[in-house]
Parts: structure tokens; C-alpha cells; sequence
């Protein structure tokens, strides 16, 4: 394991997400189809496809290869995630300056959250992909208090957010699709939270892998 | 699953090259990004008129491309918002120098693409507002939702607006128009099965044999309650009655009254609703001095309909009469 | 079953009285015998067009009666020619003084009615003739048959016919037209689901998840083989492939190509099969220089679709293309 | 057991048939939804409940009555069976003299014979009320002649009709609705076929009962 998480990992972490998602597209579309319109895998398939097929292997910065996922899924999602997803990594390109130590780490789940909410205004307990990144954050700045390296940060960041997806099982939704529902909405996990857990594995996985 | 389709993958561009071939009288289908103009955009000194959303709603919005109703239509995938790009050109290839407006229907994915579209167009220099329909009273206008969806309410606001545009009105004018429509109409669903979205292969509900949705959206999302299969009459009741609870139309009102189908109903189904419904309305008091009734906005092959109430003036009215040329609506041409 | 409907007995009035309030402009309805007639019936010296046959197809008949189309429509109980009663009361209600043209669906109950109420007609002193559509090439027309079926052919017989009543032509010209354009035009069917007779309440035939009949009327009945499920691009061959054989149309000849929904099916999948009929159409060296893509002629909520090819010369397209103004099809007014 | 049937026997009788045809409605629309268009139950059931409710006990000839009953049916049952009935009964009623004896019977039944082979054009074998209403005369002609009252004739008739009605499952179809599925049309029993032995079969029970 080195100390830091340079571009390539940042294109093994994109590569390695999209096979996740591919893998739970129908679960994903299981839980969209229970509270939404049943397309978050797709949509969320399709975006990451289009993205590995423009993932430039010669990126040389970890914001480069951020923003070329933002730029992409922005364009090739479509619907509520789209512009979230897109906005996320966008903010998350910016805030990445250099290789990723866990402060980096950190940082770049900060900014994927603030742009998640400056595009959505949702915040925690609204049910969506919120409540999974903000775990996701808290449980990073945890580790990396601890020092606790970046691979043992991205970990963390994903088994909080893992958690937070489940927690929002409970939760009536009051933001996007899911909040037409009313209490409707109760006893089902957000497919939004959920492709966020998948993501954040999918950057745990590849950063110990280093 | 079973339906007329190659490869769900390919479904919406299948669908325009047919709708291209078809209407190449009336409109211009541009692929990668895909969209749909009118065959005579821009049109000189005229708002624009874009609208558009997930696919699977046909005709809207594509069908009302043309003449008096939309300059064009951005069809995203499947029940999945369009992505800024092809909002972007098609506003682009409209502008004819008045400005254009956005018609969105009130969904989280469709506002922030659309938004997203407007600041990139306004940073070609090109001046654009936008209305986001949002009559389905179906969903409380809250805190606690999203908003009111836009459903049915789209197509009278998108032909009404798109008149508007074609007498002349500026900008602001159509917008002002727009956001009157808005105002007074609303519209409610009811589902009696659900539909498969070819991608996911499966139904988006399972409903019992003897049960349907009261209050669904256009999406094939659940709707607000479940409740068991009643009489025609009784549905209709349970549409309408919130409606006019939420409409709170004055008496002696003059009213179009629009009975759409979600796409797998018969058309005998929606008179017999429309039956009902204008007797229900007139009991209130109100005169329906305009209707429509058929598969206008529909959710793929779902059975249920929809029903939705404009409060009319003599504008509306006129506006509603004007002559409009599109593939799935004509009228006066 | 879950229908939009009170009681299956009913059906037929509920609908047809939701339809006069709705198309008040347009048409009016007569209640016991039911039928529908143009609302400025009868048009003096004009020949009256006349058709009708079982419910169930909405739009077809009545949606089709106005101005440069039918003047009268008969609708018989779900899937049941109507008796001679009220076929006998159109008849008279909109003959003009120049005689009336039946337009009759090749089906021995249709056949043997109308038949019937012509005969009345004639000893009430109106000259009636009559057409008999039979365009569908999935049945043989032999003497082991009652012979093909007329199907979506009729809706583009009753455009026609109605433009050449409508431009002034005697009963023997616009019969001659009708002649001619059942002459050329011959349709295939395909049902990927069966529909379910309100009075009967279960599906007319049992489908298994992946198998669709090919060859289907517009009754529900089954059809004349059963494949396996298969991409639209094969169901949309092996439609257009028995038109063909049949119609052998000359390299070269001009067409309308109309794609028609069974009632069930959304109307993209109906543009993904023009899409590719229009393609094996132009393979085949034909030139395509008229479309209709929608739910036309239905089977209630039947999903599937129909093909139907018409060879144009120029007088059957200038009919094609003259004002049309009735609840389902408009243009030019 | 009287010689002759006589008006309101056949009041009686078109009863009876409304009442079994009302009992066998869902039978017919099954029979008809396998090779048709599922509707003969519905149009039978229909069309003899219209009659019934003018059926004018203070009819006093057979031949009044089945002409009331053919009028009724062509103007309420429409669909195939409509005229052909209609007919069928017309022809009927205007072979009926008087009372009914055997001889009378035989009258009756080749009357409606008749009326529908003018209007459908069908022979033998095509799969149609024909296969009952063919073998049901020739029925009767022999119980006539071997001196058999007019019950007994009836009885003969209808046995026979449900005979001919059972004969046609093997039958391809090559009239009316049936015809258009070719081969697939074999292996069912004919709708308007086990309408005739059903309305026949009434015609014997209520004739017995006299
Ligand atoms: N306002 C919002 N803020 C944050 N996340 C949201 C918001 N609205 C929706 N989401 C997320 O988006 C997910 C749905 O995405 P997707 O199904 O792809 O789009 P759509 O809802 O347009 O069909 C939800 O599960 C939720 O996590
Ligand atoms: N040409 C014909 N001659 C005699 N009987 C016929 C003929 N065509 C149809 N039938 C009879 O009519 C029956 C169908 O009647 P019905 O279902 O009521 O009418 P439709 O076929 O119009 O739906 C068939 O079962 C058959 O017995
Ligand atoms: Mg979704
Ligand atoms: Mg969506
Ligand atoms: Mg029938
Ligand atoms: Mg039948």
C-alpha cells in the first residue's frame, strides 16, 4: 500500500465502479422500481459505460480523470442522479489538488457532498444519495483525524455510507421521486444511497489494492 | 416482457427514425444528441418553444412539434430526463432571435438538466425562461415532496403557450401565458396496471388482479393509494373530486375538460370517463366548453387514464382554438 | 378484468354518450337503434357514406364521421355487427338525395345485416350500394374461407370515399373509388397480447409469455399461426412479406404505408415497425409518399399492430390529402 | 301428452330456450372465444331475453309466435347469428300451419333449415349451425314417418342436433368467423351448432311436458 492515490488508481477506481454497477444494475433497478421509476441502474450503468469508454489512460492528475467522469456522466445519465453524479464528481475533480492522501480523500468526499446538495438541497433523513455520502464524510474526517491513511479512509468513507444507504430503509422520502410516495415511501432502501455505497467500495477496493 | 422492439437499448432512436420518416413534412429529427425541431426552425422573430423529458409519453412531446404548439422536443431515454446537451442544441436550433422557452414538467431530474441547459444557452447569448408544469394534485405541493409533478396539464399548456409564440407574443407574453395555464389546471391518475420499461424488462408495480393505483404519475411510479377495483364512476369520482377540491373552480366557471389515457386503455374506456366526469362537473356549477379526450400523454402500455380541468377564459379559449399542425395534433390547418 | 366501465351491458351507451358530449361540433348520437351521424346530416345531394360493424375498434366508425369521411356510423354491441334496425335509420338519417354507399368489413354477420338493411332502405326509396372491404392477406380469399377479413384497409377506404362523396362525385364514381382502393390495399395483423370481451371477462385467446399469433383479425380471434416471441424487425417481415406476395406491387409504385396500434401497444413501438416496414418497402423498390402511424382500428386493449399497404396513383392521393374533420382524423380545415 | 303443440306450447318453449341459453351463456362465449370472437353466448343470451320480454301470452298461433320471435332476434342479437336465426325462424313460422303434429314439426325444422342456408350459403361440414339443423331434420322426418307424435319428433330432432353439434369438432371450419383459422379451427365444437341443439332440446322438454 502506498501513501498516496495517484491517477491511475483514481482510473482503476472508475473501471472497477463500473463493473459494480453493471453487476447490481437490476438491483438497482429493483429498488428505483419499488419507490422511483425503475431506471437508477440503468441510467447509472449507461453513464458509467460511456465514462470507461473515454477513461484516457494517459490522464496524469486524479482531478483530470474526476472531471472527464463528471463532464461524462453529466452528459449520458440523465434524470435526478445525472446532474447530482455529474455535479459530485465535478466538485470532487476541484477539490482534488495532487495525489490523494487521506486529507485528500476527505476532501474530495466533502466536495462530491456540497455539490450533491447545492444541486438538490436535500439534506440528511430525506432519504436520497445524501444520506450515504454524509456518513460517508463524517467517517473519512474520522479516519483521517486518526491517521489513518487514504485506502483505510476510502474504506471507512464506504462502510459508512454502506450503513447510511440501509438507514434510509426506514425513512419516508421527501425529496425526488420516492418523496410522490408519502409514507409509501417507508421500508425501502433509496437505489440513490445505494449506487453511492457501490462507489465508495469500489475506491476502498482499488485503494488497498495500490 | 413482451414488445415491438429490437434491443431496449435502441428503442428511442428506433422510434425517431420512425417518427422522422414518417413526419418529414412537419419535423426534423437530429440524432447524437437526439432531438426534434420543426422543419422550418427557426423561425424568424418568434419565441421558441422547447420542451421534452424522459421517453415513453408519446406522443408528447415530439407529437406536438410543429406549427402553433412546440418549435422542439428533447426525448431523453426511457422515463429518464434528457441530459443538458441535446436541451442545449435544440434551443439552440430554435432561437429565432425572441428567445426561448423551457417547458419542463416539475421532476427533480427534468429541472436541474433543463436549468443546466438554460445557463449554458444564455451563455451563447441566448435569452431563455423557463415553466415548470406542476398540476398533478395527486402529490402535495410541500415541504415534504418534491413538488407537484407536471402530467396532463403539459399538453394544454404546451398548445395554448404555443400559440401564444405563433400570434406574436414576446418572451415574457408567452411566459406569462404559460404560468397562467399553470395556474389553473390540475390533473390526477389512475393506474389499472402497471407498464414494463424495456430496459428493466419487468412491470414497475405489481398490482393484484383486483386492485389499481389512485394517483399515479406518468412514470409508472405507484401512485398515493391502492384501492379495489370499483366502477368506472366511482374512479372518476375519486379523480375528480380532489381536483375540485384543490381547483376550488368558481361557479358558472367555463372549463376544458380533458380525459387522457395512459396508453394501454381503450378509447370507449376514456369516453365513459369523460361521461361521468362532465356530469360531476356540471353538477359543480361548471360549464365544459372544451374537451379532449384520447392518448395523449400515456406511461408506455399502462391501462388507466387520467383526468385533467382548465379553468378557461376567453384568451384560453382562443388560444386553445388557434390552428396548430402537429403529427399527434391538428387542428384549423 | 379491470375496465374502466360500469356494467359490461352498457358499455356501448356509456360510450357513445361521452362521445356526443365531447364531439357536440362534430357529430350527433342517436340512442335506441345507436348510431352516429354528422351533425349537419343529411348534406343535401351529396352521396351519404354509411359504415359500421361491432364496438370495440374505437376509433373506428364513429370517429371518422364528419365533413370529407363517413356520414354515418353504426356501432354494434362489443365484437357484434349491429342488427338492421339502426343500419336502416343511418341510412335514411343521411341520404341527401344522391344515394348512399355502405362500406361494409368483410365478416358474415356484417355482411348479412347490412345486406338487410340495404334491402329495407331500397323499399323506402333510397338507392343504396355497397363495398365490401377485404384487405386482410392472412386469410385466403377461397372457397374455404368465408373469405379475407376487411381490417385497417377500411379506415383509409373511408378517407378516401368520403373525399370523393365530398367533392361532389355520384354514387357510382365514389363507389368506383371505394372499389379501387379496396383493390389495392391489403393488411397483416400481429397480436403480442389478447383483449378481454367486457361481456365475455377473459382474454379472447391464452398467450403463452413468449409466444404472439400472427395473422390476427380485429376480433380477438386467434390468429392463423403461433411463433415464438421474436425482435420487431422479424414480426415487421413476416407482415410485410405476405402483403407483398399478394399486392405485387410494380418497382416503383407509389404507397401509403399506415402502421396501426391494436389499442395496447405504445405508439413507439408502432414507429419502430413503420420504421422498418418503411425500409423492406423501399427494398423492394417502392416509394413511400404517404404515412398514418397510430391507433386507428382497434381490438380494445390489444397489444400488436397491423400493417396495411395501400398503391397510390394521383387521384387516391389527392383524396388522401383533402380536408378531412372528424373527432379522430382532421386536416386541412 | 297431447297430438298437436300449439301456441302456448311454443310460448313454452322459446321460455325454456331462454332459460338454457341464459344457463349455457359463459359455455357458448368460451366455445366462441376458442374459434370466434367469443360472443354467440352474449348475442344468444341477448337476443332471447329481448324476446321474451315481448313474447305476448295472448298469441293464439304457433306461427305468430316464432314470427314474433324472428323479428325480435334480427333486430337484438345482430353478429352472424342474428340474421341467420332470424331467417331461421321466419322460414319457420311461415311453415307453420295451426297446430303442430309431427308432420307440422318436420315443417318447422326444415323451414329454419332452409332460412338459414338462403342467407349464410353454407352446406354440410363447414362447421356450422348446419351440422345440428341438417341432421335434426332428417330426425324428424323419420319419426314423423314412422308415425311418432310431435314430442317425440322434437325429441328425435334435438337428439340428433346435439349429435351434429358434437359431430363438428373434428370438422375444419370453411364458413363464418371460424373459417379464417384454417386448420387451427379443428378440435372445437361449433358455437351456433350447440346453440341449435340446445334451443331443439328445449323444443322436445317442453313439447313432453304438454
Ligand atoms: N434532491 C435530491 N438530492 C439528492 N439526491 C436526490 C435528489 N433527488 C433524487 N435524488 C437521488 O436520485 C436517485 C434517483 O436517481 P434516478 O433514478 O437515476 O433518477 P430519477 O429519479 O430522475 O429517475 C434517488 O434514489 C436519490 O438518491
Ligand atoms: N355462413 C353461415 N352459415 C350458417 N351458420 C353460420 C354461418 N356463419 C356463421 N354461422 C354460425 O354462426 C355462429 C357464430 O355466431 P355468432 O358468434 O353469434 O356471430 P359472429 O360470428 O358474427 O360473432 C357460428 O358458430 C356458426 O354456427
Ligand atoms: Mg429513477
Ligand atoms: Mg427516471
Ligand atoms: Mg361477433
Ligand atoms: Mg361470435
Amino acid at each position: 500500500m502506498t501513501e498516496t492515490l495517484n491517477a491511475a488508481w483514481a482510473v482503476a477506481w472508475i473501471r472497477r465502479a463500473q463493473v459494480v454497477l453493471a453487476e447490481n444494475r437490476m438491483e438497482l433497478i429493483d429498488l428505483d422500481r419499488a419507490i422511483g421509476d425503475g431506471d437508477h441502474g440503468e441510467n447509472m450503468d449507461r453513464g458509467f459505460k460511456a465514462v470507461v469508454a473515454k477513461l484516457d489512460a494517459g490522464e496524469t492528475e486524479v482531478s483530470g480523470v474526476l472531471k472527464l467522469v463528471a463532464a461524462t456522466l453529466m452528459s449520458t445519465v440523465g434524470g435526478a442522479s445525472g446532474p447530482l453524479y455529474g455535479t459530485a464528481f465535478l466538485r470532487a475533480a476541484k477539490a482534488a489538488e495532487g495525489d490523494l492522501d487521506s486529507n485528500g480523500v476527505v476532501a474530495v468526499i466533502a466536495g462530491a457532498l456540497e455539490g450533491i446538495v447545492a444541486r438538490g438541497k436535500a439534506t440528511t433523513g430525506e432519504k436520497t444519495m445524501v444520506d450515504a455520502w454524509t456518513p460517508a464524510l463524517a467517517a473519512a474526517q474520522e479516519a483521517a483525524a486518526a491517521g489513518i491513511g487514504p485506502a483505510g479512509a476510502f474504506r471507512a468513507a464506504a462502510n459508512a455510507a454502506q450503513a447510511g444507504a440501509e438507514a434510509t430503509i426506514p425513512m419516508q422520502a421527501t425529496k425526488g421521486r420516492a418523496s410522490y410516495l408519502g409514507e409509501r415511501s417507508i421500508g425501502h432502501q433509496d437505489p440513490g444511497a445505494t449506487s453511492t455505497a457501490l462507489i465508495l467500495t469500489a475506491a476502498a477496493d482499488t485503494a488497498e489494492a495500490v | 416482457m413482451k414488445k415491438l422492439i429490437n434491443d431496449p437499448a435502441n428503442v428511442v432512436a428506433e422510434t425517431l427514425a420512425g417518427f422522422q420518416a414518417a413526419h418529414a413534412d412537419l419535423v426534423t429529427v437530429h440524432f447524437d444528441p437526439d432531438y426534434v425541431v420543426r422543419a422550418d426552425a427557426p423561425v424568424k422573430g418568434k419565441v421558441g418553444l422547447v420542451s421534452g423529458g424522459g421517453s415513453g409519453h408519446e406522443p408528447l412531446h415530439a407529437g406536438y412539434v410543429g406549427k402553433g404548439m412546440l418549435d422542439a422536443a428533447v426525448p431523453g431515454a426511457v422515463f429518464t430526463s434528457p441530459t443538458p446537451d441535446p436541451i442545449l442544441e435544440a434551443t439552440k436550433a430554435v432561437d429565432g432571435g425572441a428567445g426561448v422557452l423551457h417547458i419542463v414538467k416539475n421532476y427533480t431530474g427534468d429541472v436541474l438538466n433543463f436549468e443546466t441547459a438554460a445557463e449554458l444557452a444564455e451563455m451563447d447569448g441566448i435569452t431563455v425562461k423557463a415553466v415548470v408544469v406542476n398540476d398533478d394534485v395527486a402529490v402535495e405541493d410541500s415541504l415534504y415532496t418534491a413538488g407537484r409533478r407536471g402530467v396532463a396539464g403539459t399538453v394544454l399548456l404546451e398548445k395554448i403557450a404555443g400559440a401564444a409564440a405563433d400570434r406574436g407574443d414576446d418572451l415574457d407574453t408567452v411566459l406569462a401565458v404559460a404560468e397562467k395555464v399553470n395556474a389553473q389546471v390540475r390533473s390526477m391518475g389512475v393506474a389499472l396496471s402497471a407498464c414494463t420499461v424495456p430496459h428493466a424488462g419487468k412491470p414497475s408495480f405489481d398490482l393484484g388482479e383486483d386492485e389499481i393505483e389512485i394517483g399515479i404519475g406518468i412514470h409508472g411510479e405507484p401512485g398515493r393509494h391502492r384501492i379495489p377495483m370499483a366502477p368506472a364512476d366511482s374512479i372518476t369520482d375519486q379523480l375528480v373530486d380532489p381536483i375540485l377540491t384543490d381547483l376550488k373552480p368558481a361557479s358558472g366557471s367555463k372549463v376544458l375538460l380533458f380525459v387522457n389515457g395512459m396508453g394501454g386503455t381503450p378509447e370507449s374506456e376514456l369516453y365513459i370517463v369523460y361521461n361521468h366526469a362532465r356530469k360531476r362537473l356540471e353538477d359543480a356549477g361548471l360549464e365544459v366548453t372544451r374537451s379532449l379526450v384520447g392518448n395523449y400523454i400515456t406511461s408506455l402500455e399502462m391501462q388507466g387514464c387520467s383526468i385533467t380541468v382548465l379553468l378557461l377564459d376567453d384568451e384560453l379559449t382562443a388560444l386553445w382554438d388557434a390552428p396548430v399542425n402537429t403529427p399527434a395534433l391538428r387542428r384549423g390547418v
